[in-house]
């Protein structure tokens, strides 16, 4: 193991964190439990909700702290109660801890103190809560729905266990029914952006609140593609079988979402994963960031109109997936991560295979960086454009190249040392601008780095199984997987169950903490770049499963008669 | 019809993005599918056909017949790339995908219903015209297999794939291989935590055939001996070594008077489980 | 110079460690439906008519999501990965393949088995001579659960008989 | 004299309606292989237009204006071509036509802004703001590269003027003007703000299909013909006019605008689409340029 990663997973540095909370709080604390390596159970009354998170997520000398994920969870069958954890995560390479606050909620009262106002970052969990389970967040500053089809009745939880995984009740779609969007800022016209949308990958709605081509605000109603993964995983589906629903919660940072559930079994169920499995995982999960970084780049190119950086960019990535089609048998690095371990061994020639495409990749990579930074048209649109503020970053937190690109520094490669990470060494890139072009910075810089720890990785991999063998999960254990996809931090929650089949498994995909900071990025830039901004935050719809703009000047071209018209194209043609 | 253009709008109806990808790299150098004719539609308006992702989730179900209402009457072509969008894949039946009342939740129907289907097939019930509809199935579909399936829409290829009904006629066997059954069984399960299920068929197959041929233990490590220096892979070397390990302990246990025609070992079996554990140890 | 791929008007083939569609060898199969338990997407269906004495194992190549977790579950190696990627089709009945086996009939009560006749011989290849009194085995495996349990009553109402004497 | 100038009138007339299809897919060759790849056939956009004059179209609103566009459009983009020299004729000539060609060019804008504000959609109203913003800028620099030209000609037929110039410095710069107007004007990009597909789903067309699209399609392909020809006779004309017959001169006009159209084709790949703010800030620069120009030959330099 590296220096950096025995100075962060020091046992001592650890305890530290729990120690403090245990203190301040002192017999607020109804139990503290270690449940995994890094990872602690503070149990507290729900009173103290607010209150304790606070303080963990915002303490001033804890660096780069922020809320990993929150799951609710139906526990009624076990202990006639619903149960709540917020899973907060020490980074900024200060040692390697996660903390979950959990806390208990009667059955005939449900309702807690909600996060939210303390911190911003809690505001789609808990409306998250709301839909799936029933759980009342009390002062949330908004409490739509989030999650659930607009067509879906009121007071139907899915994710309670009473609720049977096949069941789709509806309700008439309506007028009423329909998502309740916010009413334009007065002065403001709506420029809607969605649900289809050619630039927009995937489906979502924004309603773009503009002045002339100047976003004001930002209203949106994401969850087009809520498939209903969780609770398909709950039910329909064994341990093993899990593994390839998770993959395809998102077709790009597959195996980053199937390693995180894996680790997180592993972690529950104490199973030893073999050292060479987990080299494989972190070439696996370097060459998914590989391609991933590379299509983000060439989306954001497509996305201003400069076809050639985009056809570059993708005609450079195409020798990463056939590479990764060779190794794991489909373009989508699918199928290889598994509960133990991996699923296909690298031979001698697919490890040759490797270090020739990375060596093709490098030259062809910094040629096309070195030609897209010098086109000064896209400089122009990328500078400057979509700032997020490192506040605001840390305020909703925000993962990822989307954070870094604003200044935060951490990396749960770095911060959290999981598979092989902590046996090799590299840097995490951060760029203080902010805008568009810092994060198109962090993400080419990224790259370097990942062919490097690929190199690395292929140098030191030792040899020995690739799969360990376990018989048998033990029921109600709880813990987290953690992994740095593409897009930032995936943390998946799991509670093992029993019958070969998880109780609850919470997804926390990284653009689900990305994407509420979008509105703070957006406003104040204009309509032409909001589809560039959604880009650089490389929203990935289908993780967390568009935009509406709305004017003042631009109402009166709106409301243009043809009467104006003809005058003003006879105003038009007599200054010709 | 035979189209020399199409215009092909995007329409996601809930896919995990990886089918959407793919049909973007259909457009990239490699691909160039508008070589075919093929473009991507800026608006459902100017489109003659629809490439639909994604299981078709509820949310998206009333966007997207407004979008296949949005194009010209005809022609209308429905492409639907990917598991999902063909059949609702590993997805069909969540909560919240969308399935018409008749297509059973939890059946045994086939070919499975859900995906793209269930909207055309309402959207023909509302008396709208629409196109033929390709299945092209993949999860997700490589490039090749999208330009596959259009250029089927387009009529420059033929259809390959046809649907089988085998009966009992198709005949039996129960292959007999060198080595008895439940011993490759089992040595084949241990391939899978040494080298993965993909290539431990060709090893196994390899093995057995050295087992085969030999006619004692102590043949048989020369055989693999030899094997492994022939064949210059460390990790294929050392699944050999992991599976005369196993062969021999199971056949300890199993007893040796069928199969291989030699008697116990005396001390062999030791040595090469040294050797296996070296090699285990290094790279 | 232009990079474009010829294909679809040459042929082209994937790499070997591609995962096509699968496949069954319908020679191969014995209808245990251990490919159906493992398969996460439901492709793959086990349907028993007890009536008429047949079990279907049905393959929905449009359903399958190409894990290859039926590769690896098939005893018999009948279900495999192939290479093949063309299956695009405008009829869905295209993309299916049936296997129609007969079920087991017990010999005792005459009803069909919820095994095939093709399994119980594997069954039985793969059984450890030696081990076990085969022959016992034998006569009680191609029996049906209910008249497996009646035997089996039977004998151990017989032994208690003999030791009471 | 007479036949040759129906023949010239009449090949005049295929050019301006068949050419243009040709060239976009020239262009779009030319972008493929920059790109690295194939592209498609340089028949690919007649097949593409014939694609679309085959496909009843929908209409999203009763409106006429809505219906009328395309068919405005068209009607001005080839009368605008029509006043251009083929060789040493011109179809349609008589003194005043610069002003009619600037007008019916600026038509072929105001009908897609019709086009555009006839719907309540957003996109397509932010298409027809765009292009009206583009071409209150954009106009007054062809405008005046034109006028200066003209100045310098001492003739009022626009289709005369390359036959009649002598080069001064103010004539130089406003070929300078002339290239940069009508590259904007042409909405190639990073200019095509208008029908910025990302952005706003190609503005206006984002309602339009069928054939409706078609003949739009097809008319802002004649406006970018019109444009170029205007360009390409010129530069051409000048060189020639002296030693060569009408034949020679249409084939020289010829071969420079196919040279332009691969010209721009370059241009247009090794760019990113401008921001409508960045193009009227860097149009207006160029406008208050113009005006020195037009000064310079007033003066008679």
């Amino acid at each position: 193991m590296k220096e950096w990663a025995r100075r962060i997973m020091d046992e001592k540095v650890r305890e530290k964190y729990v120690n403090e909370v245990v203190e301040k709080f002192g017999d607020r604390i109804i139990s503290v439990e270690r449940n995994a390596d890094n990872q602690w159970i503070i149990e507290i009354n729900r009173e103290d909700l607010p209150e304790v998170v606070g303080y963990i997520v915002n303490h001033p000398e804890w660096k780069e702290t922020q809320l990993s994920t929150m799951a609710g969870a139906d526990e009624r069958p076990l202990r006639g109660k619903f149960s709540l954890i917020y899973w907060i995560s020490i980074n900024g390479a200060s040692g390697d801890v996660f903390l979950g606050i959990k806390t208990y909620i009667p059955e005939d009262d449900p309702r807690f103190p909600a996060v939210t106002p303390v911190h911003p970052g809690a505001h789609w969990y808990e409306r998250e809560v709301k839909d799936l389970l029933g759980l009342i967040p009390e002062g949330h500053p908004d409490p739509r729905r989030l999650v659930l089809p607009d067509d879906w009745p009121e007071g139907v939880y899915p994710l309670r266990k009473d609720f049977h995984y096949t069941d789709s009740p509806k309700r008439e779609f309506t007028d009423e029914t329909k998502y309740p969007y916010r009413e334009p800022p007065k002065g403001t016209a709506v420029f809607p952006l969605g649900p289809y949308h050619v630039a927009l990958d995937e489906p979502g709605h924004f309603r773009l609140f503009v002045k002339g081509e100047e976003i004001v605000d930002v209203d949106y109603r994401l969850f087009y593609q809520h498939r209903g993964i969780e609770k398909i995983g709950e039910n329909r589906l064994t341990y093993d079988q899990v593994n390839f629903i998770a993959e395809r919660i998102c077709g790009i940072c597959g195996t980053a979402h199937a390693l995180a559930y894996a680790q997180a079994v592993e972690a529950a169920g104490k199973i030893e994963v073999p050292e060479r499995a987990e080299y494989i995982r972190t070439v696996m999960a370097e060459i998914e960031r590989l391609h991933s970084h590379m299509l983000n780049l060439g989306l954001a190119c497509h996305d201003i109109g400069f076809d050639k950086g985009f056809m570059d960019a993708f005609r450079i990535r195409e020798h990463v997936m056939w590479l990764a089609e060779r190794l794991t048998g489909n373009r989508k690095t699918y199928g290889m991560v598994i509960i133990g371990g991996v699923r296909r061994d690298f031979l001698e020639y697919r490890r040759t295979m490797i270090e020739e495409t990375l060596r093709k990749l490098r030259e062809e990579f910094q040629k096309w960086v070195d030609q897209t930074l010098s086109t000064r048209t896209f400089i122009k649109r990328c500078e400057g454009v979509g700032v997020l503020s490192y506040r605001d970053a840390k305020r909703w937190s925000s993962v990822g190249p989307w954070a870094r690109g604003s200044g935060r520094n951490f990396d749960a490669r770095r911060d959290h040392p999981f598979a092989a990470y902590k046996y090799l060494d590299f840097k995490v890139p951060v760029h203080k601008e902010g805008d568009v072009l810092a994060r198109c910075l962090v993400r080419a810089e990224e790259i370097m780095e990942s062919i490097w720890i690929i190199e690395q990785a292929l140098d030191e991999m030792p040899g020995g199984d690739i799969l360990a063998e376990w018989k048998e999960i033990p029921p109600y254990r709880e813990a987290v997987g953690f992994t740095e996809a593409p897009r930032g931090e995936d943390v998946h929650y799991v509670m093992t169950g029993e019958g070969n089949r998880l109780y609850r498994w919470r997804i926390r995909a990284s653009t689900y903490n990305n994407f509420p900071s979008l509105p703070d990025a957006m406003r104040g830039n204009t309509v032409a770049d909001a589809v560039l901004i959604i880009a650089s935050l490389d929203p990935c719809y289908s993780c967390t499963e568009r935009v509406q703009v709305v004017d003042l000047e631009e109402k009166r071209a709106r409301v243009l008669t043809e009467k104006e018209l003809i005058e003003l194209s006879r105003k038009v043609s007599r200054r010709v | 019809m035979k189209l020399r253009s199409l215009y092909i709008f995007h329409l996601d109806t809930g896919a995990c993005n990886g089918c959407e990808i793919e049909l973007f790299d259909v457009l990239t150098p490699y691909y160039d599918a508008e070589r075919l004719g093929v473009r991507l539609a800026a608006s459902p308006r100017h489109a003659h056909a629809m490439a639909v992702t994604g299981p078709l989730t509820r949310q998206t179900y009333y966007a997207a017949k407004e979008a296949i209402k949005a194009m010209p009457p005809k022609p209308r072509i429905i492409v639907a790339i990917g598991t999902c969008a063909c059949s609702g894949g590993i997805f069909y039946n969540g909560y919240p995908i969308y399935r018409r009342p008749e297509s059973p939740r939890e059946g045994q129907e086939y070919p499975r219903r859900g995906g793209i289907f269930e909207l055309v097939q309402d959207l023909r019930d509302e008396g709208e015209y629409v196109g033929p509809v390709v299945y092209i199935p993949g999860c997700p579909p490589r490039p090749e297999e999208i330009l596959y399936g259009v250029a089927l829409a387009l009529g420059l290829v033929e259809k390959r794939a046809k649907g089988e009904h085998y009966t009992e006629e198709a005949g039996f066997e129960l292959p007999e291989y060198p080595i008895e059954e439940r011993i490759r069984l089992s040595l084949r399960e241990r391939l899978k935590y040494v080298v993965g299920y993909f290539d431990r068929e060709g090893i196994l197959r390899d093995f057995m055939e050295l087992a085969g041929k030999a006619e004692s233990v102590e043949e048989l490590h020369r055989l693999i001996e030899d094997y492994c220096l022939r064949n210059p892979d460390s990790r294929i070397s050392l699944a050999m070594r992991v599976l005369e390990r196993e062969f021999l302990r199971l056949k300890e246990k199993y007893g040796w008077e069928v199969g291989m025609n030699a008697k116990a070992p005396q001390g062999e079996v030791r040595g090469v489980q040294v050797a296996v554990k070296r090699d285990a140890g290094s790279r | 110079m232009a990079v474009t791929l010829k294909y679809p008007f040459v042929k082209l083939e994937a790499p070997p460690e591609y995962r096509g569609i699968p496949h069954i060898e319908p020679r191969l199969c014995i209808g245990c439906g251990a490919c159906v338990n493992a398969c996460p997407a439901d492709a793959l269906l086990k349907i028993d008519d007890h009536s008429t004495g047949t079990r279907k194992i049905v393959l929905d190549v449009g359903r399958c999501i190409r894990c290859a977790r039926c590769d690896e579950a098939c005893p018999t190696g009948a279900i495999r990965m192939t290479r093949n990627f063309e299956v695009a089709t405008l009829d869905r009945s295209d993309h299916v393949e049936v296997v129609e086996l007969r079920l087991h009939r017990c010999p005792n009560c005459g009803n069909y088995t919820d095994y095939t006749e093709r399994a119980l011989e594997k069954a039985f290849q793969i059984l450890p001579e030696g081990l076990f009194d085969k022959e016992e085995l034998r006569k009680k495996a191609i029996l049906c659960r209910n008249c497996r349990r009646k035997l089996t009553v039977d004998d151990t109402i017989e032994a208690s008989r003999e030791v009471v004497g | 004299m007479e036949a040759e100038r129906i023949a010239f009138s009449f090949i005049s007339l295929c050019l301006i309606l068949f050419l243009p299809p040709l060239l976009d897919g020239i262009g779009r060759k030319v972008k493929a292989r920059i790109q690295l790849r194939q592209g498609p056939s340089i028949l690919q956009t007649y097949y593409d237009l014939t694609t679309f004059l085959s496909v009843e179209p929908v209409y999203p609103t009763e409106r006429l204006a809505f219906r009328l566009a395309p068919y405005i459009a068209f009607a001005s983009a080839v009368s605008a071509a029509l006043v251009l020299p083929y060789g040493r004729v011109i179809p349609v000539s008589f003194t005043g036509d610069i002003f009619v060609f600037l007008y019916v060019l600026a038509m072929v804008s105001i009908a897609y802004m019709v086009g555009g504000f006839s719907l309540n959609n957003t996109y397509t109203n932010t298409g027809a703001n765009r292009e009206m913003m583009m071409i209150l800028s954009i106009e007054p620099i062809l405008g005046v590269a034109i006028g200066t030209f003209a100045l310098n000609a001492h003739t009022l037929r626009i289709g005369a003027i390359p036959f009649a110039l002598t080069f001064t410095v103010s004539v130089l710069l406003a070929y300078g003007l002339l290239a940069y107007s009508v590259y904007v004007e042409g909405g190639f990009i990073p200019f095509d703000v208008a029908e910025a597909e990302q952005e706003i789903l190609e503005g206006t067309f984002s309602e339009y299909s069928g054939y409706l699209l078609g003949i739009f399609k097809w008319a802002l392909m004649i406006k970018r013909f019109a444009l170029l020809w205007l360009l390409s006779s010129f530069i051409s004309i000048p060189f020639v006019r002296n030693v060569a017959n009408g034949a020679l001169i249409l084939i020289t006009q010829l071969i420079v605008l196919l040279l332009l159209y691969a010209g721009i084709a370059v241009i247009e790949s090794m760019n990113a689409r401008l921001r409508i703010d960045h193009v009227i800030r860097r149009n207006t620069g160029v406008f208050l340029c113009s005006l020195a120009v037009l000064l310079l030959a007033a003066l008679g330099w």
